[in-house]
């Protein structure tokens, strides 16, 4: 067990992080941060993680990257006077100098806060607020119409439908279809299937009568029973009986 | 120094979560005369915004009475009903009494535990008694909110079956294919 | 009556369970000069035992702080930040909005997990905007409740935040490039 090391262990742990450890050395200088000598500041410090090495201590990697380049820093403000090299060095040196004056800036005013009166312990709101409240009412609003329509969309949901078809007067192919046989047997050459067609009132049912004798036509057609013939589209169409 | 005591009293009346005794206000606001500070403070806040008041020895601030109706403000709001509340309210309105699963029925869709309640809240709907059948479910009918919000005399002042078919308010889906057919006919024109 | 109104306003920020908006004290105490009333209270408390102090556009009434020894005890202590949580909220306080690393940048060392918490805990600190920027990282400000708990009017009120900004030292992009420093070092390592 040797002492020496335990207590530089300490000395090391109590600071948080290497820029805490640069700013209580500048403190011990006991000049304004903006007077500080850099130069001297980065010596302490490399004394101070060399002497933990010597020591054989674990040191945090954070303050060997502090280390490690305050060395740089040290030697580039060393360094003989080249204009822009020295240029750079000083500028990195009054950035370390704000980067720390900063920082004590910072603990200054946390220090300042937590010392202000703070509520609940310097001074203290209301103890039993009565509180304030707000009520909300809620006004529904619906249109009559709104309400009518909305029975007929709900009801219809479920309402059996019905579709109705108007009773319209046809003629059916069934009675097409006897009709046609019947005339073929009795007319021997080619005619217009308008020559087939019952005589009938009004255009509808004249329509359905050549639609149904034409289905039936077909119908005489793939039976066998008779032929038809068609010049070109939309030409009249003829029938005749099959002849065997 | 009596101020400053009657100051101590002042601020420890503030902040105290319950009413105190004059001995706990002693304890807290240190040497002085309590019931003094008390009977100043009191005459202090006389006719402000709040006063200084005993009930049963122990002593509070508390909102001056006439201003208490500040503290409870209502707001209102002005909300929609869903298609789902408006098509339920309607069916209560031309079907009362009637039970939840009849209504869901007519409306081909379960009916969500909160559109009922909107309806209760909004004061248009309440339970009816319940209908004498299996399981005993509850009816629920319209109120007179109801209809004095549609302008309705009575539920008779709805309007029948026949009247809302014959506004095209009853079969909406049928209107639209009517109209359709027509169309198809024109074109055939 | 303006005396009235003065009431209204005692009343309601008597009532309030944190500080109120001059908005939040209109919409309770009604039509009327908030503003005036605010200042002829806060004239009529001075020297009080309570205090009317505005925080943040917040108007509140605590007890006067000459008189903390008085209502400190049978309290709980407030719990004790530590030193890493104080700094990053005087950090955050006068940078925001601020990211973690650079909180992190200035202070020269990780942010313990816990310390972010505890301050968003307390409802001192809350997560703001993302900053814009590559990874997108999330900003962290401070709260109203972080000026009525330290008795501030507003973040000017903080020492030196108007020198300190007028010098450049509390801008993102000068903290951006300390992070950057700090990272090439490491990554010549």
């Amino acid at each position: 067990m040797n002492g020496v090391p335990e207590q530089l262990t300490l000395d090391l742990d109590g600071f948080e992080g290497p820029l805490d450890l640069l700013l209580s050395l500048a403190r011990a200088q006991k000049v304004d941060l903006r007077e500080i000598s850099i130069l001297d500041l980065v010596e302490q410090y490399l004394a101070h993680i060399d002497e933990a090495r010597v020591l054989q201590l674990d040191v945090a990697a954070d303050y060997l990257v502090m280390a490690a380049w305050l060395a740089y820093l040290k030697s580039a403000l060393l360094l003989p006077r080249e204009p822009e090299v020295e240029q750079d060095a000083d500028d990195l040196a009054l950035r370390l100098q704000m980067r720390l004056e900063r920082l004590e800036l910072m603990r200054q005013a946390g220090d300042w806060l937590v010392a202000r009166d703070r509520i609940g312990r310097d001074v203290f709101t209301r103890g039993a607020p009565e509180g304030l409240h707000v009520v909300r009412k809620a006004f529904w609003s619906v249109e009559y119409y709104d309400l009518l329509s909305a029975y007929g969309r709900a009801t219809a949901r479920s309402r059996p439908v019905l579709h109705l078809v108007p009773d319209r007067e046809v003629v059916t192919l069934e009675v097409a279809l006897t009709r046609l046989a019947a005339l073929l047997g009795t007319v021997p050459d080619w005619r217009a299937i308008e020559h087939f067609l019952p005589v009938v009132h009004g255009a509808a049912l004249r329509r359905s009568a050549l639609a149904s004798s034409f289905v039936a036509a077909l119908e005489l057609a793939r039976q066998g029973r008779a032929d038809l013939r068609q010049d070109g589209p939309f030409s009249p169409l003829y029938l005749r009986r099959t002849t065997v | 120094m009596n101020d400053q005591h009657e100051r101590a009293v002042e601020a420890v009346l503030f902040a105290a979560t319950e009413p105190l005794t004059v001995d706990a206000i002693r304890s807290h606001a240190g040497d002085g005369d309590v019931r003094v500070a008390l009977a100043r403070l009191k005459g202090r806040y006389r006719g402000r915004g709040i006063e200084l008041v005993e009930r049963g020895g122990r002593w509070q601030f508390q909102t001056a009475p006439d201003l208490a109706h500040l503290l409870r403000r209502d707001r209102d709001e002005i909300r929609k009903l869903s298609r789902a509340g408006i098509e339920t309210l309607a069916i209560i309105a031309y079907h009362e009494p009637v039970t939840r699963a009849e209504i869901e029925a007519i409306r081909g869709v379960q009916t969500a535990r909160g559109t009922l309640d909107v309806l209760m809240e909004a004061g248009w709907v309440r339970p009816a008694a319940r209908r004498d059948a299996p399981g005993r479910p509850l009816t629920f009918a319209t109120t007179p909110e109801f209809l004095s919000h549609f302008g309705l005399g009575s539920r008779r002042d709805l309007p029948g079956i026949d009247d809302l078919r014959a506004a095209g308010l009853l079969e909406p889906a049928d209107l639209a294919f009517d109209e359709l057919t027509v169309v198809n006919q024109r074109e055939d024109d």
